[in-house]
């Protein structure tokens, strides 16, 4: 069944058509790959999906709902998380509180209950930080739950970036290059717990990645973007052998 | 006389020490590779390199000339250019104004045109957005936005940190072409990349970081072949 | 275990400064000019707590926090004198109603704070500032730029109990929110507010939220400023105010509360410390102020910090 | 006809006022633009200048020129010096650190002034003897048209000089990020000393013209245009050169209709209110560019 | 009551030594506080009450200091800066009190005047204001001022400008930064409505403000008689320029924050005719006025205006209250303050009434040929009129 719906979406900055007429249909549970070159629009398919840009034409339905002109926060709250291009961590939190932020709409108490401690606070805190505690233990970040997120190593920040994304517990998680700046072993790792995510918490996965073994490895069905439209679509095999394909992008 | 001489260096973030005692060379006419995982050092190397950050101790020696304490621009107007991490374009700056002010150090103007010429070439997508603002390019423009910026100083040594990173495969590939044309073209090459396959085959020498420290160096093909070298950092 | 240590040594620290105090007022320990400091080290700590939830953890720079104590401070005087209520009374309905008109400008504060990010914003709340400076200059209600006199005196340092127990409710309060899921909120908007919304965090909810919390605590300051000193003139809650705050807040290190806390005693009584040196006391106080600022920021602290906590570090090996 | 030629006049006052914004705004955009802080002894700068041509002019008895350039040079090497001592060890720090750090710099200036030249006016005649105009009854004094051509070259030479020179192309540059600045070989240290040299010596020029306007010196007369300029560069849009003269002009004519036509006691109140609403518009002030952070 | 004039004996005092203090037997020292701005935008005030006390201090001690009973009081002067706001001003009154002080010269403005009223009316200390001129600076027992109230000033000016100079349509300009330039206003705009008169404008101003342009091309549309000024000479001094560049030939009535407005003009012409209220005249030739007026100048470089003045006859107020009370207790000096009567610089046979106003002349002086004269004499003797 499908979660995730574009039809004809399309965005211009000036003069420059960014993404022109595109089709996509992610169906649920889906490791689901979108390549292609530099300045193709891949990112900014990302945006137009989280409504940090608006599209100017084109259909977005998630589960059905319609999600054209919805605030990012609403996106959040109707089921997609992401992670950027570019990181973008709480860098002055420490690695817990991060996560912490993603499982905000899940765990709740209101205002006087945090200023005045009442008994609500302890437990609803106490349970964050338990589920906090469980997704750090899937990025192996839990020893460094105390730390400044600045002071993580790249790699980790990347991690985090994805634990944080996860808490918000969507339908629909979207990695931007989650294996950039990574050296092979740990793209392997990288592998292998996006692979766990998606069965543990039965993740529909949209990813962006330039490193083909990555992509080669785990995702089922890919689209690749060029100059904004789709150059080929479909089972990631088929895909990544398309001459098009590999004249545009994958060179020899 | 090696060009590039890093002896003894300690390097400190508040009491953190990043860099533990660290010395490598590189000689001229070289391409060297520098590798090692996430958070070993290698950026901060190049940065106590250019004067970005101030070595507790150590020595850093360009063409037998003491750099260590000198002042980043000087260090980088006696012909070091620097490709940094995550490739600090200038955003509110066109493409053009970005590449013009990697020629600062240069005077002649006809020389510049002609390395800019050259850049376009190399890059016909800048030439193609001569005019947009760096800031809006996509990931990929941006880096080679930073190589082109770093080349139009006509360096005589070049320093790259992870030029690949965030490029698409027929990219990466032509990345490592244009270090290796740069390379012929007489300009020194001290790489820092994940991508320690690609790095280790254009390369002559490399060394190996581990949390602060040098393990391992050597010929560049022979580290290729190196048991631990492929398990830790070839992924094979 | 730990938790609870952490707030007995809070505790203790709160009440020894309250015994002290109370001792020192009793026994007449220190001048009068130290007794009549008490009080204005008092508001100015409740600013600086609420401004740091702005500055510090809101990561907004604002210039008119000046104004919502000014609101406060007319709106709680006007009613704590004309209310038909005993004096007391008179005077907790004037805090609340201080608080609460002072949070109601925050609300207004508010959309510009929606729109606005950095320096625009800055100035923004320095404008708005000097907008309720000017209103208060022509106002009849408020005495116009003859000021609001004849203020009961019901929160000098004679009444400390009751001032203490104020500032004390502002600091906990402030300090259990940051703690607190929304103080989570928002630091995340501070740290990135793209990411923030892509978490879900609601944005502008909470931006609202942190200027209408600290709004609010700044008007409570500003009654009990003007029931200290008895009479309110527009002009003393000009920008050269909300900047004396603002200091505070840096110089305690943005988002640290305690620091926030130390720098409003400090500030407050140094001036005064200074008039032994007369005419160079404000001379002496701005080379101070530098000095402080430079001395936050240099190399010589860091190395102090830094030995300092090796020493931590090994301690705990 | 009265009325028309009534607004007019008001709106040349308007202009008299705005023009000396104008000008004070345009180093504050300056050195806003390019070390990113609010330097908020700008306006104090402008009291030294004033002060120094009442020195070299007023008491040193020199030509009337070499006085203009003495002050001019002491004011840029001041704020030079200021940067080197007083904000340059903050370079890393946040900036709001050298925000507080310039408020005391400003107070120190203030107080230094106060103690060496006391608190009493001292009245000091203009040295511009350019003849007012009179154009259809209306009035505009000389004064004020020098400001305006003042005001005018200079923008359009810091406009020149920041977009089409090299050095202003380094100065953007360090703006955005010293780090790779200094990776393209340019002096970080150097380009902010000259970005500050250069803005005091705009302060200078305005505190120049603002006695000549004014013929009173007092040690607290910078504070004021200091913060209304701050003001109008925001208005034009902060770190816009244009901008920072828009907004000087906007805010004067402001200034002027509010307290002619709507009411002197409430002046302050519009002008901002003015301000506030503007900012509600277009959030980035008149001139400013918009940046859209790409994600 | 001693009326004898109490700077005679002054000659160049100030810079006597302070050996003649301990002349007389039985010495003890009497502190008098003063307080004031010395920094910010309103510092001038505060300096020149500063040194109008330290001139008197300095002359009594010169003189053999005060007795009062059987001792002989040398006088010890303590400053505070205010500010001139209200916060600081307490916690000045409070350092001075720790410093012991027998009696108050201060506040200087009327914020503070008013923010340490009901503090020192508690400490029941004499308090003496030179220029606090709001109503209610003087509303407690324990306080008093040599200056006038703005109220009357303004209702004085009023009277003077219509039944002097004739004028029918008065424009107002007027400093809304603080209520002595709003008191005047509306002392001005009541009486003056209430003689029949017309205001064709009222046009505020800020202290700091530079530029009046706007305001006088407003009042330059109007068929304005006079325009009044209430504020300091500061703003009168960009008043005047401004209104002269315009060509504005309406002429200038001013309140006494006028005094020392000639100093700071760069043309007298452009003040010539200009005419405002004083209580203090230091261009005045007799011996009293010209002997405060040298010393002052040898001592500090300037010409006293009516707040050093005023301060100084503050301190022979208090000196004349000991020598009245015989003694220094306060309650007795201030009971005393009631009694007294100085011929004091800022007017003759000045004396208190029992809500603590003074009983004095106010003067009008015009500006004449770029110099200060008596109203209505032209550049001749002073002549106290009663
Ligand atoms: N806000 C913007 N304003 C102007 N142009 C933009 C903006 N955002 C993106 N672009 C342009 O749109 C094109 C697509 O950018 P995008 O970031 O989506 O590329 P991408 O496919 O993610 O590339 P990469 O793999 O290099 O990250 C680029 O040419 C970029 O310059
Ligand atoms: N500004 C900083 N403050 C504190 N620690 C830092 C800072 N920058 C780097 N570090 C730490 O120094 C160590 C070396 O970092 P560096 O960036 O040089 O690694 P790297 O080899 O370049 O890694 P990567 O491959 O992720 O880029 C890491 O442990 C990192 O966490
Ligand atoms: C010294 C003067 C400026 C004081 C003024 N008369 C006031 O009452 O505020
Ligand atoms: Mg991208
Ligand atoms: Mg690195």
């Amino acid at each position: 069944m499908a979660l995730l719906e574009v039809r004809n979406l399309g965005i211009s900055f000036g003069g420059l058509r960014a993404v022109d007429s595109l089709d996509m249909t992610i169906d649920q549970g889906q490791l689901y790959g979108l390549i292609g070159p530099n300045g193709a629009g891949k990112t900014t398919v990302f945006n137009l999906l989280t409504g940090v840009y608006r599209p100017t034409e084109g259909i977005i339905t998630l589960d059905g709902q319609n999600l054209v002109g919805k605030k990012t926060v609403e996106i959040n709250k109707a089921g997609i998380a992401r992670t950027f291009q570019n990181i973008r961590l709480f860098k002055n939190m420490s690695v817990m509180d991060n996560v912490k932020i993603g499982l905000h709409n899940h765990f709740k108490y209101n205002l006087f209950t945090g200023i005045l401690r009442l008994p609500g606070y302890r437990k609803v805190e106490k349970s964050m930080d338990e589920r906090a505690m469980e997704l750090l233990k899937v990025f192996d970040l839990d020893k460094e739950a105390g730390n400044m997120a600045a002071n993580l190593p790249y790699g980790k920040q990347r991690k985090l970036e994805i634990a944080r994304a996860l808490a918000t517990e969507p339908k629909l998680l979207l990695l931007d290059e989650p294996a950039a700046g990574m050296n092979p072993n740990e793209t392997e790792e990288l592998m292998k717990t996006i692979q766990f995510v998606r069965e543990k918490f039965k993740m529909t996965i949209l990813l962006i990645e330039h490193d083909m073994k990555l992509v080669s490895g785990i995702c089922e069905e890919v689209t690749v973007l060029n100059f904004g439209t789709v150059l080929a679509q479909g089972k990631t095999g088929d895909v990544l052998n398309d001459p098009r394909v590999v004249k545009a992008y994958l060179g020899e | 006389m090696a060009m590039l001489e890093i002896k003894d260096l300690e390097v400190f973030y508040g009491v953190i020490q990043a860099i533990k005692g660290v010395s490598f060379e590189v000689g001229e006419g070289e391409v060297i590779a520098l590798i090692g995982a996430n958070g070993a050092g290698k950026t901060t190397i190049l940065h106590t390199i250019t004067g970005l950050i101030q070595a507790k101790s150590g020595h850093v020696f360009f063409e037998g000339q003491e750099i260590t304490k000198l002042p980043g621009h000087k260090i980088v107007s006696k012909g070091i250019a620097h490709v940094p991490e995550g490739r600090r374009v200038f955003a509110d700056l066109t493409v053009l104004e970005n590449l013009k002010l990697g020629a600062y150090t240069r005077k002649d103007k006809k020389e510049i045109e002609e390395s800019l010429e050259m850049i376009y070439k190399r890059f016909p997508r800048l030439k193609e957005r001569r005019g947009q603002l760096a800031g809006t390019l996509s990931g990929g423009e941006q880096q080679m936005l930073a190589m082109g910026r770093a080349l139009m100083s006509r360096p005589r040594i070049i320093l790259m940190d992870e030029p690949s990173m965030g490029l698409s495969p027929i990219f990466v590939n032509e990345i490592f072409d244009i270090i290796q044309e740069v390379s012929k073209g007489g300009t020194t090459v001290l790489l820092v990349e994940q991508n320690a396959k690609k790095a280790l085959s254009i390369a002559d020498r490399a060394y190996v970081l581990e949390t602060g420290k040098i393990t391992l160096s050597g010929d560049a093909k022979e580290l290729m072949n190196d048991e631990s070298v492929k398990k830790a950092y070839l992924g094979e | 275990m730990k938790k609870y240590q952490k707030l007995l040594i809070n505790i203790g620290i709160a009440v020894v400064i309250y015994v002290l105090v109370m001792l020192a007022i009793q026994f007449g320990w220190v001048g009068r000019q130290l007794l009549s400091m008490i009080v204005p080290v008092c508001t100015n700590v409740m600013m600086a707590v609420s401004l740091c939830l702005i500055v510090g953890f809101l990561g907004e720079l604002t210039l008119g926090h000046a104004a919502f104590m000014s609101v406060g401070a007319y709106s709680g005087a006007l009613v704590s004198m004309n209310l038909p209520l005993p004096g007391w009374l008179s005077l907790a309905v004037g805090l609340v109603v201080g608080g609460v008109v002072a949070a109601l400008a925050g609300v207004i504060i508010g959309v510009p704070v929606l729109r606005l990010r950095g320096d625009y914003l800055a100035i923004v709340t320095l404008g708005f500032g000097e907008i309720i400076k000017s209103v208060f200059n022509t106002l009849g209600i408020t005495g116009g730029a003859s000021g609001l006199s004849g203020i009961p005196l019901m929160t000098s340092y004679r009444n400390f109990t009751l001032v203490f127990i104020l500032t004390l409710i502002v600091v906990v309060v402030v300090s259990n929110l940051v703690k607190s899921r929304q103080g989570r909120a928002i630091c995340a908007i501070r740290d990135n507010y793209i990411a923030a919304e892509a978490a879900g965090i609601k944005v502008s909810k909470y931006k609202v939220m942190a200027f209408v919390i600290s709004a609010f605590f700044a008007g409570v300051a500003g009654v009990v400023y003007a029931h200290n000193i008895s009479i309110l003139k527009p002009g003393n809650f000009d920008y050269n105010t909300s900047i004396e705050i603002l200091v505070m807040v840096v110089l305690g290190g943005m988002g640290s509360i305690r620091g926030s806390i130390i720098a409003a005693v400090i500030l407050t009584l140094l001036p005064e410390l200074l008039r032994g040196v007369a005419d160079y006391r404000m001379l002496v106080y701005s080379i101070v102020l530098i000095v402080m600022m430079l001395f936050n920021n240099s190399k010589f602290k860091e190395k102090l910090m830094a030995r300092r906590q090796a020493a931590k570090v090994s301690k705990e090996a | 006809m009265d009325l028309v030629i009534n607004i007019v006049e008001q709106l040349i006052n308007g202009l008299r006022t705005g023009s000396i914004y104008a000008l004070i705004a345009l180093g504050y955009t300056m050195v806003y633009g390019i070390a990113k802080m609010i330097n908020f002894a700008h306006g104090d700068i402008i009291m030294v200048g004033a002060y120094s041509l009442y020195v070299f002019y007023g008491i040193l008895g020199l030509p009337a020129a070499v006085a203009v350039i003495l002050s001019i040079i002491v004011c840029a090497v001041l704020g030079v010096v200021i940067e080197k001592v007083a904000y340059k060890p903050l370079r890393n720090a946040q900036p709001l650190a050298v925000l507080i750090t310039a408020i005391g710099v400003s107070f120190l200036l203030q107080n230094l002034a106060l103690l060496i030249f006391k608190a009493t006016p001292i009245p000091f005649g203009s040295i511009i003897r350019v003849p007012s105009v009179q154009i259809a009854g209306i009035h505009i004094s000389g004064i004020t048209i020098v400001t305006l051509v003042v005001t005018t070259i200079s923008m359009i030479l810091l406009t020149l000089f920041i977009n089409k020179t090299k050095a202003g192309r380094a100065m953007r540059a360090v703006s955005e990020d010293k780090g790779a600045a200094e990776l393209m070989g340019i002096s970080v240290n150097g380009t902010i000393s000259l970005t500050f040299a250069i803005g005091s010596a705009l302060a200078a020029v305005a505190g120049l013209l603002f006695i000549c306007q004014y013929e009173s010196l007092q040690p607290t007369l910078g504070a004021l245009p200091g913060i209304k300029a701050f003001v109008a560069a925001v208005l034009g849009g902060i770190g816009s050169v244009p901008g920072a003269m828009l907004g000087g002009i906007v805010l004067g004519i402001i200034e002027s209709l509010s307290k002619a036509y709507i009411s002197t006691q409430l002046s302050d109140a519009i002008v901002f209110g003015v301000l506030v609403v503007v900012l509600l518009v277009k959030p980035s002030g008149l001139l400013g560019k918009i940046r859209i952070e790409k994600v | 009551a001693c009326g004898e004039s109490a700077g005679s004996d002054s000659q160049a005092a100030a810079s006597g030594s302070e050996s003649q203090a301990g002349a007389a037997g039985a010495t003890a020292e009497f502190i008098v506080g003063g307080m004031g701005p010395l920094t910010g935008s309103a510092a001038s005030y505060g300096i020149s009450v500063r040194q109008g006390i330290e001139v008197a201090v300095n002359e009594i001690n010169a003189a053999g200091g005060v007795t009062a009973g059987d001792t002989t009081y040398s006088l010890k002067m303590v400053f505070a800066d205010d500010e001139a706001t209200e916060d600081k001003a307490v916690s000045a009154y409070n350092s001075l009190m720790d410093q012991n002080i027998n009696a108050l010269v201060g506040a200087t403005t009327t914020g503070c005047c008013m923010a340490i009223a009901d503090i020192s009316n508690q400490d029941n200390l004499l308090v003496v204001t030179p220029s606090g001129s709001g109503v209610d600076c003087v509303k407690n027992p324990n306080a008093f001022r040599i200056c006038f109230t703005d109220t009357l000033q303004g209702e004085t000016l009023a009277d003077f400008a219509v039944n002097e100079m004739g004028a029918q349509n008065i424009a107002v300009l007027y400093s809304n930064s603080s209520d002595y330039g709003t008191g005047i206003r509306d002392g001005l705009v009541s009486k003056a409505e209430e003689l029949g008169a017309t205001i064709v404008a009222n046009e505020a101003f800020a202290d700091a403000d530079v530029d009046f342009n706007t305001q006088l091309t407003k009042i330059k549309g109007t068929n304005a008689d006079v325009i009044v000024v209430c504020g300091y000479y500061q703003a009168a001094t960009y008043i005047t320029k401004q209104a002269a560049d315009m060509g504005l030939e309406i002429p200038f009535l001013g309140s006494d924050g006028w005094d020392g407005v000639l100093e700071t003009v760069t043309d007298p012409a452009t003040v010539e005719g200009a005419v405002f209220l004083s209580s203090f005249f230091s261009a005045a030739t007799d011996e009293m006025t010209s002997g405060f007026v040298s010393t002052y100048e040898e001592n500090y470089g300037s010409t006293p205006d009516q707040f050093a003045a005023d301060a100084y006859d503050a301190v022979y107020v208090i000196k004349a209250a000991m020598e009245q009370a015989g003694s220094i207790d306060s309650d007795a000096l201030i009971s005393a303050m009631h009694q007294v009567q100085i011929d004091g610089l800022t007017g003759a046979g000045l004396s208190f009434d029992e809500n603590g106003e003074p009983n004095k002349d106010a003067k009008f002086i015009q500006i004449s040929d770029g110099a200060y004269t008596i109203y209505g004499e032209n550049g001749g003797e002073e002549t106290t009129a009663e």
